[in-house]
């Protein structure tokens, strides 16, 4: 395809979007230099997660949405089980919440180095996937694998399996770390610090597109000194702050006809989620290595580049890496109590109260905040769900950058701008097969 | 724990060598088989292997040659799952795995002086033709010999050639049938118990060798009853999951026998009790 | 030895099982080694629309476009291996089969439900051939090497036929009936080591059931135990419910 | 060897002696496990174990015969090369009741009869035993008087019975009395100390009765007589072959032989694994046909295995009394339940006491 200078008519169609998470189509058209259509259309088959849950026990949700998606299933746990918590009204106890922490750090970590080294890395070094880079960079790659072994070894021991976790569930969780577990995951992770390291050092040499698009950004804050990840408010750069409870305020969704995913605006007419969101609203809360990593990669708030993305995942993963390692330093030195396992059964055995409620999680996983939302009866069945995902957040922005970023990459060819707009995309780490579960849930005949 | 090197291990495998091939039917193939060294399986006709491919499994497979046969010796095999299909795989100058020769085979000396009705259905021949050779090369040894052979269609009989020729001896008598038939075959269609009633035979004298799938045997016995052969004369032998082949894994047990060891061949007198048995 | 030309493809899936390849570490490397990786979207941009040796596909078939898409992958390809409990029985995609279909989609989506026709969830077999089945939701690394070693050997691989009781035995865990708890392992084919048992959790049937599971046995223990039949045929269907198809006809 | 066969360990020295045990080469005891149940697990002090236990939730079988054991490796870069391999290292077992020495009893008639086991001989021989009697029934069960195993036979290096305030050791074996030599904390018994031991040994002749109302003598012929009894149909209408009869149970040795190949394609392990005969494809044939497809086939091939069969080639039951089928079994079939259906259904017999 040849290089015309300037375009008066283009026509993008990227049919299936690789290296993301599920399926994705790009669309844009520009006629007469006007832009028609541009948009990402989630293409997906709709799995109806928000149906299914009806008329199941509120202790099986966690199980079941945890199947939403692979990559964040732990998050979609989490989210689940704050929600189902939030309508039966239980507190968990100190011990549960750090854990749940330590096991969100690892979730984040994991995803991030998923997302910089097999996924957008081929990217920078303009090849089509991590394949090439097995023979170019393998220390590379195998760095990357070695980093998510690591992460899956230490998730394994913690609740099972990285993918649909096991041991955790509402109220807690039905097999605690033993000493010896606490001391092989200590090693693990501080194992990973060089290549955590190398990972900042690498990302520093690599230069990003230079585009800025000035954006809302929307993360969970909170008053105390924690970055927050598992609990706080929802706030915005623009300065929105609101309760957890009122979050569909903050995801007004609607659906557009050509994508199985709904859309969500705020003060304007998107918004965005995710690791440079959360940079941007809570960086000073990072752990100290992390904001010395992003010192070295020169990131700075507010950074409204949306290909930074990716640096601020590296920062938030040395910031994972570490919060994570203290953690497990604390539990080692007050000892886990056994006693506080909890006894799995959907409750067959009552050992958890149970009332009519409504509850609400809002957890940041790897790519924004996961909202889930439950409606129960006094036996614990679910008669409303409602899960709204991090992607569908993102998309309206999406598309706002997109056409935001086409008039200044208009001198290129066709082919580069196709690829200058996927790795636009992929800078979001788009998770599509989370993104087909949709607001507005109404139930017929109940 | 220490890793201990079992030298008088009984998993320990004999390595061997396929020298020829040959494709029977789409499904059953010929192997001639040189064990390493040179040296004789020296099995009994009747006695099986085990047959060893490593990444993929074991299997018990029946010699299918003499003991008469001294330098090598043939299985015929039949593909149907892991390792019988990883087989049809191999050829000459392929090396496989070899444990046995195990289990009691035919009371090959009790048969002598003795007159032999061989009944066999689809894949039991192949354990028989061991029996039938060794009864051919020690002809002199043995009364009459008959053999009637079973199969579903005409094109899955096994060793037509060798069947031929043996039809053609005048020291043996065999007659084949087959279960289904297009236009073109002459011989009987239907099951071998038809066969039966008409041998000629001398009950007091005669040896009934029964082996085919396991829902023949039944019908078979009954036929060979009918003729007077007295239950110690029938003689069979049974197809059983198995693993060890030494009496251990339990796969094989029929009651309170096991087959690997104390079979495959069995007195239908001493089996008869035993509603597992068929 | 020639390297077989693979590609792994999702359908309507958590890709939980993809990640789990992913998460091999050297063993990926391994595995790469191996194969001839030719299409594996969620990770590489390559498209290969060639013949295939192997194809791995997870996810469950539930649109019109699945049917048409599975049945031309497995045109070109010589071995298919249903990959995930998504694939070989229908897993969680199949709970749809127990609601109105038009009812789903204005649950899920209103009035925009007409974008988004869906069918009955089929697990792969229901629709195509398939040769080899890796189990579970997640897939267990372990089987699932198995399973490819036994594909590149061309030789075949039986799910084990068991229940899980027998693993979770060897593993010496506490069983769930002890403690009054009411656990699918019985009647759920082993493979997974126990996995879900091992870790202080129950076992829900993710990796399909025993091909004669002995229904009314378990039934009678489940009256023993005070447990409405209900409950546990919910908690069956979870993972289960496509198995009606098997038992219809396709 | 010392004449003397009886020693004795005060309580308070307990501890002092596991943790000198267990420095000795690894331990292993019976460890609380969950809410009702207890494993053997290596330990390294006396507080984690659990005296006394009701049978653990499989046997020290484990230890002789694990659950999951290499056979071969072998490598076909090198021509099919194959070298046979063990793994074995000393232990001790310390706490094992009567009614487990008896399992480990059959698992050595069954495993050194010719061919012999050797990747088991090699490990029974380098296993020390020390035993712990029962002086009441764990619970209801146990059968073990019904087949002699409530009482120490044998089986053992040392064998110990809790009387109070101390344990009487008894020294079976030269390895038994090494252990005594090391330890140091063992004194000679004296003669009220074995009056001690016979008086609780009287007690539990009078406790622990045959718990069927049967003669064992005569359990051979009963099961001769019951093959197509119409008790097998009643456990047919509960059974789940769900299998964890049988992998519980001491003297269940039945075992599949698999294949692992390393992703080189050329390594890897032969191996055998724990197998039941209660789950279907266990004798299923290549054609299909299936010699015991039937849950009742199963599971009276089970009692069969256990009462009737050994017997005629070893001489001795199979059933150890631990109870742990009946423990294990959530459709509740009860052993001893299936014994008084038999002899009920068996009419007038000998075997009637
Ligand atoms: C004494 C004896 C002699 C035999 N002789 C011959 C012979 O001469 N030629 C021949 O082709 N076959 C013979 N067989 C049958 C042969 O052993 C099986 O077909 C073979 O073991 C199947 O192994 P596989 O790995 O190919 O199949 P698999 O993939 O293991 O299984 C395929 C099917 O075979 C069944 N099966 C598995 N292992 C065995 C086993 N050890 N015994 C029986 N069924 C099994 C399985 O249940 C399954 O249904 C004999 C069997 C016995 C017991
Ligand atoms: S089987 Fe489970 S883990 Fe695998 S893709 Fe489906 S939902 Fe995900
Ligand atoms: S225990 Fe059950 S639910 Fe868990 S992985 Fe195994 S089969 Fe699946
Ligand atoms: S434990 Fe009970 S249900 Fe399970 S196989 Fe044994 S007898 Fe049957």
């Amino acid at each position: 395809m040849g290089a015309e200078r300037t375009k008066k008519d283009l026509n993008i169609r990227v049919d299936c979007l690789t290296r993301v998470e599920g399926h994705g189509t790009i669309v844009v058209d520009m006629k007469q230099g006007k832009l028609e259509t541009c948009s990402l259309n989630v293409v997906e088959s709709p799995r109806f997660f928000e149906a299914l849950l009806r008329g199941r026990s509120v202790f099986e949700a966690q199980h079941i949405t945890s199947r939403i998606c692979g990559i964040c299933a732990c998050g979609h746990s989490l989210a689940s089980i704050q929600a189902a918590e939030d309508a039966l009204g239980l507190t968990p106890t100190a011990q549960t919440m750090r854990l749940r922490r330590l096991l969100l750090h690892l979730e984040i970590l994991d995803s991030h180095i998923l997302h910089i080294y097999l996924l957008v890395m081929p990217d920078l070094a303009g090849v089509k996937s991590f394949v090439p880079l097995i023979h170019t960079h393998n220390e590379l790659v195998r760095r990357a694998l070695r980093m998510k072994k690591a992460c899956n070894n230490v998730m394994e021991v913690l609740v099972g399996r990285h993918v649909h976790p096991i041991s955790l569930i509402v109220g807690g969780f039905t097999k605690l770390p033993q000493p010896q577990d606490l001391a092989m995951m200590h090693d693990v992770l501080t194992g990973l610090r060089p290549d955590m390291d190398a990972t900042i050092e690498l990302l520093s040499t690599l230069t990003f597109p230079d585009f800025e698009r000035e954006t809302e950004y929307v993360g969970l804050v909170s008053d105390d000194n924690e970055y927050p990840l598992l609990s706080g408010d929802i706030g915005s750069s623009d300065g929105v702050r609101m309760k957890k409870q009122d979050f569909q305020k903050a995801t007004n969704e609607y659906i557009v006809p050509y994508s199985s995913a709904k859309h969500t605006k705020l003060s304007r007419d998107s918004f965005a989620v995710g690791s440079l969101a959360r940079f941007n609203l809570n960086h000073a809360k990072l752990h100290p290595k992390a904001s010395g990593a992003a010192a070295a990669l020169n990131l700075k708030p507010k950074c409204a580049n949306p290909f930074l993305n990716t640096l601020a995942q590296a920062v938030e993963s040395v910031h994972c890496l570490e919060d994570a390692i203290t953690i497990i330093e604390d539990l080692q030195s007050v000892g886990v109590n056994q006693d506080e396992q909890v006894v799995v059964g959907v409750n067959e055995r009552m050992t958890l109260p149970v009332q009519a409620g409504e509850g609400v999680g809002a957890v940041e996983v790897p790519r924004g905040i996961l909202y889930h939302h439950y409606q129960v009866d006094d036996s614990g069945t679910i008669e409303q769900a409602n899960c709204v995902i991090p992607t569908n957040q993102n998309l309206s922005n999406i598309e706002q950058d997109m056409r935001a970023l086409i008039p200044t990459v208009l001198h290129k060819s066709e082919e580069e701008i196709t690829a200058t707009l996927e790795m636009l995309v992929r800078a979001y780490d788009p998770c599509i097969s989370c993104s087909t579960h949709l607001l507005d849930v109404r139930f017929m005949g109940r | 724990m220490e890793k201990i090197v079992i030298s008088e291990s009984n998993y320990q495998i004999r390595k061997a060598r396929i020298v020829r091939t040959k494709k029977l039917t789409p499904l059953e193939t010929l192997f001639e088989i040189v064990l390493d060294g040179d040296r004789s399986l020296d099995h009994e006709p009747g006695q099986f292997i085990m047959v060893s491919l490593f990444g993929i499994g074991e299997a018990p497979i029946s010699v299918a040659s003499s003991p008469t046969m001294r330098d090598s010796f043939e299985i015929c095999v039949r593909a149907v799952g892991r390792v019988t299909k990883a087989l049809h795989a191999l050829d000459a100058g392929d090396e496989i795995g070899i444990r046995g020769p195990y289990g009691k085979g035919f009371p090959i000396r009790i048969f002598e002086g003795n007159d032999l009705l061989i009944v066999a259905g689809g894949l039991g021949i192949a354990p028989l033709r061991s029996l039938i050779q060794y009864v051919l090369d020690n002809r002199r040894d043995f009364g009459k010999a008959h053999l009637l052979l079973g199969c579903k269609t005409p094109q899955d009989i096994l060793f037509a050639d060798e069947l031929d020729q043996w039809r053609r001896r005048m020291d043996v008598q065999s007659e084949y049938i087959v279960d289904r038939a297009e236009q073109d075959w002459t011989g009987p269609v239907g099951l071998i118990t038809t066969l039966i009633p008409g041998v000629h035979l001398e009950p007091e004298r005669t040896f009934g060798v029964v082996v085919g799938p396991p829902v023949m045997y039944k019908f078979v016995i009954k036929e060979l009853l009918a003729k007077n052969i007295p239950e110690h004369q029938i003689i069979l032998s049974f197809e059983r999951h198995m693993k060890c082949g030494m009496g251990k894994c339990g796969r094989c047990q029929i009651q309170n026998i096991y087959t690997c060891q104390d079979g495959p061949v069995f007195r239908y007198s001493a089996v008869k009790h035993m509603s597992e048995a068929f | 030895m020639k390297r077989p030309k693979t590609a792994f493809f999702d359908f309507a899936c958590c890709e939980g099982c993809q990640l789990q390849v992913a998460n091999m570490g050297d063993t990926l490397l391994e595995v790469m080694g191996l194969i001839d990786l030719v299409e594996f979207r969620e990770v590489m941009s390559e498209k290969w629309d060639g013949d295939l040796d192997i194809a791995v596909i997870e996810g469950s078939i539930t649109d019109l476009h699945a049917t048409e898409r599975i049945k031309a992958i497995r045109k070109r390809s010589k071995v298919l291996i249903a990959y995930g409990s998504c694939a070989t029985i229908g897993g969680v995609n199949g709970m749809k089969n127990s609601f109105d279909l038009d009812e789903v989609g204005d649950c899920v989506y209103g009035e925009g439900r007409w974008f988004f026709p869906t069918e009955q969830t089929r697990a792969i077999h229901q629709v195509v051939p398939v040769e080899y089945a890796v189990n579970g939701c997640p897939v267990y690394i372990p089987e699932f090497l198995s399973v490819l070693t036994a594909a590149l050997q061309g030789i075949p691989y039986a799910v084990p036929d068991y229940a899980v009781c027998i693993e979770c035995r060897m593993n010496e865990n506490e069983c769930l009936y002890d403690r009054g708890i009411t656990c699918l392992g019985p009647v759920t084919r082993a493979g997974c080591n126990s996995w879900c048992v091992n870790n202080g959790n129950l076992c829900y049937g993710c990796r399909g059931m025993v091909s004669s599971p002995y229904v009314k046995g378990m039934k009678q223990v489940l009256e023993k135990h005070h447990v409405p039949i209900d409950f546990v045929v919910n908690k069956m269907d979870m993972y289960n419910k496509c198995r009606e198809l098997d038992r219809n006809g396709r | 060897m010392h004449d003397i066969q009886y020693y004795l360990l005060k309580k308070r020295a307990f501890s002092g002696f596991i943790s000198r045990l267990a420095k000795v080469q690894p331990l292993a005891a019976p460890v609380r496990r969950g809410e009702k149940n207890y494993a053997f697990e290596l330990v390294t002090s006396a507080n984690e174990i659990s005296l006394p236990y009701i049978p653990t939730i499989l046997p020290p079988k484990k230890y002789f015969f694990p659950q999951r054991e290499v056979l071969l490796e072998f490598d076909t870069r090198r021509g099919l090369h194959a070298g046979p391999v063990g793994v074995a290292g000393p232990m001790t077992i310390f706490g094992v009741h009567t009614c487990d020495l008896a399992g480990i009893q059959c698992l050595n008639m069954v495993f050194s009869v010719r061919p012999r086991d050797h990747n088991y001989l090699i490990r029974k021989r380098k296993i020390t035993i020390i035993g712990l009697e029962c002086n009441d029934y764990c619970d209801e069960h146990a059968n073990c008087a019904l087949v002699n195993a409530s009482l120490p036979s044998g089986g053992y290096d040392l064998f110990f019975t809790d009387l109070g305030d101390y344990f009487i050791v008894h020294v079976n074996t030269q390895a038994g009395d090494d252990i005594i030599d090391a330890v140091k904390q063992f004194q000679p018994a004296k003669e009220a100390n074995l009056q001690d031991l016979a008086a609780l040994r009287e007690r539990k002749r009078v406790v622990f009765r045959n718990e069927v109302a049967l003669d064992q003598r005569f359990l051979p012929a009963l099961f001769d007589i019951s093959f197509d009894g119409p008790v097998w149909k009643d456990l047919d209408e509960r059974c789940l072959a769900c299998g964890n009869c049988t992998q519980v149970c001491p003297t269940c040795y039945c075992f599949d032989i698999r294949d692992e190949l390393n992703l080189d394609m050329a390594t890897g392990v032969r191996y055998r694994v724990w197998d039941s005969c209660q789950t279907e494809p266990f004798a299923k044939v290549a054609g299909g046909e299936n010699f015991r497809k039937s849950r009742l086939a199963r599971q009276r091939h089970r009692y069969y295995r256990k009462f009737s069969y050994p017997f005629a080639k070893f001489f001795r039951f199979f059933c150890t009394g631990c109870g742990r089928c009946s423990r294990a079994c959530m459709a509740g079939i009860k052993l001893k339940e299936t014994l008084t259906s038999l002899i009920s259904q068996g009419g007038e017999g000998p075997w009637k006491r």
